[in-house]
């Protein structure tokens, strides 16, 4: 028996911690990685669910894998993405990527 | 308190810890390091919660390919150390933010599943399987073509060269 | 152990002819010199035509397969027609643009044709992770073809805010939809709608839940205040992309939105209007407000089409009165994102002409357009009076809908229509700022060498505008059949 | 209700079937002439003469209808659906149309004769006369409309002929500019317009203009959307009928050939507004009663505002134009009067139409013999060109309100309605305003035909084509007055034009008195000064009034900054209008003690105009800044944004629910 708040407040957290990386950090890659933890955030939640409605067809669990895949999709086209900023600029720090603007 | 909360609490306790170092981390392969932790935590939540394929899938992608993706390319942008070089200018307000999504997501969560149990019963793997290839083969098949897209689309931006 | 399912190939042969040719394009990409590269878009044309004609196939239809996650109804073929019809152009008007640079041609086309897969499965998705799965079909390819432009740092640039913006509204909204999972227990539209008619739409959780699946849904309309990326992804990305991301990709965003709010959130309706309401509101003025300060014409037209999206918007803070209110708002919405795709698919053809000459594409880049290049001037000329709401332009209509439906509805309707009269006054001062450029500044007298492909495009959606705006009859037939509304 | 006898349609078309027809000639003529225009002898242009000749007989007999007393009429078919919704086409034909459809075919006639001389050897000949076929189908189109879509599709037309006519001379930069400022000026009414058409649409569920009337005629509309129709329908007519602040496209709109000019200001476009309000008059009757009030105070402040501006003109020409805006207001203020002004109103609609017409094609003769627009190029014509200044000796007597002449009945309508409608402030500033045109007018045929000749050249005589027009119109600016001449109780116009019950005032002598002196006053000062050219104006005494007056009140000025540039510097205009206004107020009436307030001028002036571009470049910086600050280009930066924007909406929603 775990009583879901528990699990819920420790996804709320990984989610506020990963918001908090997205918007403090300046480095690309960590942003990156700020955005895996709101992702798993999503996950642990799905999973919860799943598991509290006894879902017969394990959507809960089901749309938790896809968004593991989904994610890992994401994280190399920003890679991608990250890697080619830093061929043409130098740098990856993402508050140097400004010209566009206004 | 169940032992399982018991055990719940101490991976999530960990997770926690180690993702907030990973955001405040000043050396980037710390940072890395940290994730790992706290994705393991995450994948042990779901043992916890008895979800065993979705944990071993966790560990699978998110530790053992995810995190070396990430890793790689920190070696290939020779990432700098230091608070300076790794935030930015509005640490305030971000968590200012963060503790107010924080606040509202945890009285959401308060208000709605106050009494709210679970009684994990372990999920036989071939019971996913049946699953995804009984009820979502649609968006299991469009998934597919989204990672090769994304496959595709990756190397070309990352490739050196031009046509 | 595993049931068969029986599979309605009809239902899904618009996908099944895409994905076809997806692969076909990549596969024969490999095997073509440099100098053949561009045949992938004659490829991809054939197979969107194909695929378009299998949708016409499905006209008047109503199927249902994979267990209902996939409808075919009215409602999705009109979409599916409507973003094959796209595709075509964008293809016609990507040809010269990545012919004439260094592009990797084939790869190109391979993802612009992902990302209109996923806007068909969009329109046909009834489930919550398919509705997901679909926008990120769409969002994904983008994220990629807006960096295309390899060796542009804006272009790079253009590709990462539209990826980091993208990626973060994407967790807000699976969060949401986790929430709604764990309150209704299921991903199913219909089962999601019946739920929240009961005790489990009670209290604020299911509420807070909807707002964070329309922040994912803002994000891909580019509402105020998720709209950031879009002027300047728009102004980096390569101009066939903008064009792509200001119509395709935002009807896709609209027809899940009006997926979402009317077959899945409906009972709550009472509740997420006001969200709508601010949304609306807020995204047309800013949106108005800050085109007026721009120089850029790509720049200038992302910031034109986030103020068109506060009108898209504006329906959905509409419903919840009577069934017919409810309809008339729908298809009011509907109207206006099909027309706002017609007009601004062919105002960014002729930017994209432009731009082969002078690549800027600033509004001075305009003058005396009417005398380098007669046909595209006229063609801009029309879709700018159209986008401004000025009749006889379909643009007309689509106000006209919109702001009929507002007012009788009443209550905030009546605000939210003057709201949308004070912003097209608003707006007509920048179409026309370009109008004037475009018939009466001095400009180079050399004529301007636009390929045929893209004149017949702009003259083509030009005569569309036209004939719609002259001939509102076309309007009363579909909307009352391609209803979501019960 | 008021609105009952007006919606009474009888069902016998009679003569007035033929209405129609009277539209679509003209456009007809177009497609003829666009199509084979080159190729015939003439250019073409008999076609469109001929067409709109037949034109103007056909009107006549569909008027013949309402001599006897006639009853409103009305056809239609149906043009297509949208839901519940039928639009048609048709005509709604009552004793306004038929008078509308007079005035425009006969105008129309005589600047189409006029231009055969005029206009002789111009490039684009045939195209011109193509165009001024579909404008003249156009607003013959917006007269006989018999539905709000209708309307506007002839309505939108017109904008689009007078911006092709205004800019028919593009090549020199000017003149396009002025067809561009003239487009996007009436645009800026336009939106408000087309929205009244929806609540007009949405309220009452038909945009079938009777339909309409009678539904707010049975009250079945509540008066909040009756009013925001109302206001929403004028901001068209403001648009259109160039009333403040949207007054300054008309000016400019001199860029166009003479001919074009007449029919702008004397039977299209600019009427299109005031004949707007009249057909829809029953929405603005039954609106709240503030509405009306508003119409009056924009026709009170741009009768004077524009008469003063008329009185410093060197450009003859522009003199007409801002007489034009001025009498137009006359016709607004008439309106706002309520049904007891309708008739006066629209009265001064139809007389004005052709004294303004004679004076412009009366200016057009004089500029084509001196080749310039410039009044101090001019002087001593009468005796060179005796036909062209006993015609315009006449439109100008007319415009000064000189009995028997056109102007006289009119005007002198308007002001005795506004005192027995006890509009105290609207009868004080239309009196002023007669003066000051009677002055302004002498003003003008002074420095035109009296005196010495101080242009280039030997003026001569105009031919006939151009000579012939003019004598007809002047004979009709003598005796058009007549038809509701109350005097001698003629009032065949109010039976034809009328709201209700269609009672009318009878002629009071004391008014009359004294409207006549005022316009001899004016006629005597302008006398008095220009009787003899002097080198500087002088009204140049006036000092900073002068000034404000040759700067256009720096109207242009805000303009340029406040519409022509970014849209942002509207609100600071918005002050700036609202301060002048205020300003004028006091400067103007005390215009000619001038030399005393110049002190008070100068001071306000500077506060008021400094602190106004001040704000005004405040305002850019700050949409400027914001724009700056949330657009910064850092993705992160547009991520806070996003995040604070969900909160703040979360927590707005909360407190809410």
């Amino acid at each position: 028996m775990i009583r879901l708040p528990l699990v819920l407040f420790f996804s709320a957290g990984l989610f506020s911690v990963g918001v908090y990386g997205v918007l403090a950090r300046r480095n690309a890659v960590l942003v990156l990685m700020s955005i895996e933890l709101m992702l798993n955030a999503v996950n642990v939640n799905l999973v919860a669910f799943s598991q509290l409605l006894r879902d017969t067809i394990l959507a809960g669990q089901v749309f938790a894998l896809f968004v593991i895949t989904v994610a890992a999709a994401e994280v190399g086209i920003g890679l991608a993405i990250v890697i080619l900023i830093y061929r043409n600029r130098e740098t990856i720090n993402i508050d140097e990527v400004n010209l566009l603007k206004w | 308190m169940s032992s399982q909360e018991i055990v719940f609490v101490v991976l999530g306790i960990v997770g926690l810890g180690a993702a907030v170092r990973l955001v405040t981390a000043r050396n980037v392969v710390h940072a890395a390091l940290y994730l790992v932790v706290s994705l393991a935590m995450v994948g042990g939540t779901y043992l916890v919660l008895a979800a065993e394929f979705v944990a071993f899938v966790q560990v699978l992608i998110y530790v053992g390919a995810i995190v070396v993706l990430l890793l790689f390319s920190l070696m290939l942008t020779r990432a700098p150390i230091g608070r300076e070089a790794l935030d930015n200018q509005q640490r305030g307000i971000s968590a200012l933010v963060a503790l107010g999504i924080l606040a509202g997501l945890a009285f959401l969560i308060q208000d709605a599943f106050r009494d709210a149990r679970i009684e994990p019963d372990a999920t036989p793997t071939g019971a996913v399987g049946v699953s995804i290839f009984q009820n979502f083969v649609l968006p299991f098949e469009l998934v597919s073509v989204l990672l090769l897209a994304a496959l595709i689309g990756a190397v070309v931006l990352a490739r050196k060269d031009l046509p | 152990m595993l049931e068969t399912q029986a599979v309605d190939y009809h239902a899904i042969l618009p996908e099944l002819i895409v994905s076809g040719t997806i692969l076909l394009v990549i596969v024969v990409d490999v095997f073509l010199g440099r100098d053949r590269k561009w045949w992938a878009m004659p490829i991809s044309l054939v197979g969107t035509a194909g695929a378009l004609a299998a949708t016409l196939t499905l006209i008047g239809e109503r199927r249902e397969t994979f267990d209902g996650m996939f409808v075919v109804d009215p409602f999705a073929v009109l979409f599916k027609v409507f973003f094959l019809g796209t595709a075509i152009v964008v293809l016609a008007i990507s040809l010269r643009y990545f012919r004439e640079g260094r592009y990797f041609q084939g790869e190109y086309y391979f993802l612009l044709l992902t990302a209109f897969l996923g806007s068909l499965t969009i329109a046909s998705s009834r489930d919550l992770l398919m509705l997901f799965i679909s926008l990120e079909l769409v969002s994904a390819p983008g994220f990629l073809i807006a960096a295309f432009r390899k060796s542009d740092p804006r272009s790079n640039e253009s590709g990462l805010k539209f990826f980091l913006i993208g990626v973060l509204s994407a967790a807000v909204m699976l969060y949401g939809m986790s929430l709604i999972y764990g309150v209704t227990g299921t991903t199913r539209l219909d089962g999601i709608a019946e739920a929240l008619a009961g005790p489990a739409g009670e209290g604020p959780l299911p509420l807070a839940a909807i707002f964070m699946v329309i922040v994912g849904f803002g994000f891909k309309v580019s509402a105020v205040p998720f709209q950031f990326w879009a002027p300047d992804t728009y102004e980096g990305a390569p101009v066939p992309v903008a064009a792509f991301l200001s119509v395709a990709s935002k009807a896709a965003g609209f027809a899940g939105l009006l997926i979402l709010m009317f077959l899945g959130f409906g009972p709550l309706s009472e509740f997420w209007t006001p969200i709508f309401f601010v949304l609306s509101a807020a995204t047309m003025t800013i949106g108005n407000l800050l085109a007026l300060q721009q120089t850029q014409v790509v720049r200038l037209l992302a910031y034109s089409s986030i103020a068109q999206a506060g009108y898209m918007l504006l329906p959905f803070a509409l419903v919840g009165g009577s069934v017919g209110n409810d309809r008339a708002a729908f298809a009011a919405s509907m109207l206006y994102i099909l027309i706002y795709g017609v007009m601004n698919l062919g105002a960014f053809t002729v930017v994209v002409a432009i731009a082969r000459d002078a690549p800027g594409v600033l509004v001075s880049d305009f003058a005396g357009l009417s005398r380098r290049a007669p046909v595209l001037a006229i063609g801009m000329g029309v879709f700018l009076v159209s986008l401004g709401g000025i009749p006889p332009t379909a643009g007309f209509w689509a106000k006209f809908f919109i702001f009929t439906a507002a007012i009788e509805r009443g209550g905030l309707g009546v605000w939210l229509a003057a709201i949308m009269v004070v912003n097209s006054v608003i707006s007509l001062y920048y179409y026309l700022a370009i109008a004037k450029q475009m018939f009466f500044a001095e400009g180079e007298d050399r004529p301007l060498a636009s390929p045929a492909l893209l004149t017949g495009v702009a003259a083509l959606a030009m005569v569309a505008v036209i004939v719609l705006g002259v001939y509102p009859d076309l309007f009363a037939r579909f909307p009352p059949g391609a209803t979501l509304v019960p | 209700m008021v609105a009952a006898a007006e919606t009474a349609v009888n069902g016998e078309a009679g003569t007035t079937a033929l209405a129609w027809i009277v539209t679509v000639l003209p456009l007809v003529s177009f497609f003829l002439i666009v199509l084979f225009g080159k190729r015939l002898p003439g250019g073409g242009a008999w076609i469109g003469i001929v067409a709109v000749g037949a034109g103007l007989v056909m009107s006549l007999v569909v008027l013949s209808h309402f001599i006897g007393g006639g009853e409103a009429t009305e056809l239609s078919e149906d043009w297509f659906r949208v839901g519940d919704l039928r639009f048609e086409l048709g005509q709604y034909v009552d004793g306004l149309t038929a008078v509308m459809l007079v005035v425009v075919t006969t105008v129309s006639l005589c600047v189409q004769v006029y231009s055969l001389g005029y206009m002789r050897g111009d490039a684009r000949f045939t195209w011109f006369y193509a165009v001024i076929s579909l404008f003249t189908g156009s607003m013959l189109n917006v007269v006989i409309a018999n539905n709000l879509l209708q309307l506007l599709v002839g309505w939108e037309l017109m904008g689009v002929c007078s911006y092709l006519l205004i800019g028919h001379w593009w090549e020199e930069k000017e003149n396009s500019d002025s067809a561009i400022k003239a487009f996007i000026t009436t645009r800026i009414g336009d939106v408000p317009f087309l929205f009244g058409i929806f609540v007009l649409i949405v309220a009452t569920g038909t945009a079938n203009i009777p339909e309409i009337t009678g539904a707010i005629g049975g009250g079945a509309i509540s008066r909040g959307l009756l009013t925001a129709g109302a206001l929403l329908l004028f901001g068209g007519a403001i648009g259109k009928s160039a009333q403040f602040p949207l007054h300054v496209w008309l000016p400019d709109a001199m860029a166009g050939p003479t001919p074009v000019s007449a029919l702008i200001h004397a039977a299209t476009m600019v009427a299109a507004g005031v004949y707007l309000v009249g057909r829809m008059f029953s929405v603005f009757v039954n609106a709240d009663p503030w509405v009306l009030t508003f119409v009056a105070a924009i026709g009170a402040t741009t009768m004077l505002i524009a008469a003063l501006l008329a009185m410093i003109q060197d450009d003859i020409k522009r003199v007409l134009a801002y007489s034009t805006v001025s009498q137009l207001a006359y016709m607004v203020a008439g309106l706002s009067l309520g049904p007891a002004g309708y008739t006066a109103g629209l009265f001064h609609l139809f007389t004005h139409a052709f004294f303004k017409a004679l004076l412009f094609l009366g200016s057009g003769s004089v500029i084509h013999a001196v080749h310039s627009n410039n009044m101090s190029e001019m002087g001593g014509l009468r005796r060179p060109m005796p036909v062209t200044f006993w015609t315009f000796l006449i439109g100008s007597a007319a415009l000064s309100g000189i009995p028997p002449l056109a102007g006289f009945w009119s005007k002198d309508e308007i002001i005795s309605t506004a005192f027995h409608e006890q509009h105290y402030i609207v009868w004080g500033i239309a009196l002023v305003t007669a003066v000051i045109t009677a002055f302004y007018m002498a003003r003008a045929v002074l420095l035109t035909f009296f005196g010495e000749y101080r242009g280039h050249g030997h003026p001569h005589e105009s031919p006939a084509t151009i000579t012939g027009p003019l004598v007809v119109l002047a004979g009709l600016s003598v005796v058009v007055g007549f038809l509701n001449a109350t005097a001698f109780d003629v009032t065949l116009f109010s039976e034809w034009v009328h709201f209700g019950e269609g009672e009318h005032l009878p002629f009071n002598y004391g008014f009359a008195a004294i409207s006549v002196v005022g316009a001899l006053a004016g006629i005597a000062v302008g006398y008095r000064l220009y009787a003899r050219w002097r080198e500087r104006d002088p009204l140049r005494r006036l000092g900073p009034a002068y000034t404000l007056l040759e700067r256009k009140y720096f109207l242009d000025d805000v303009y340029l900054r406040g519409v022509v540039r970014p849209i942002q510097y509207r609100a600071s205009a918005a002050v700036n209008w609202s301060n002048r206004f205020i300003l004028d107020g006091i400067v103007h009436t005390f215009a000619w003690t001038a030399r005393q307030f110049s002190r008070l001028v100068e001071v306000v002036d500077r506060r008021v105009v400094d602190r106004g571009v001040n704000t005004a470049a405040g305002l850019t910086g700050f949409t400027g800044g914001i724009l700056r600050y949330i657009q910064s280009g850092n993705v992160q930066r547009y991520a806070v944004f996003l995040f604070v924007g969900v909160i703040l909406l979360a927590i707005g929603i909360s407190i809410r629910a």
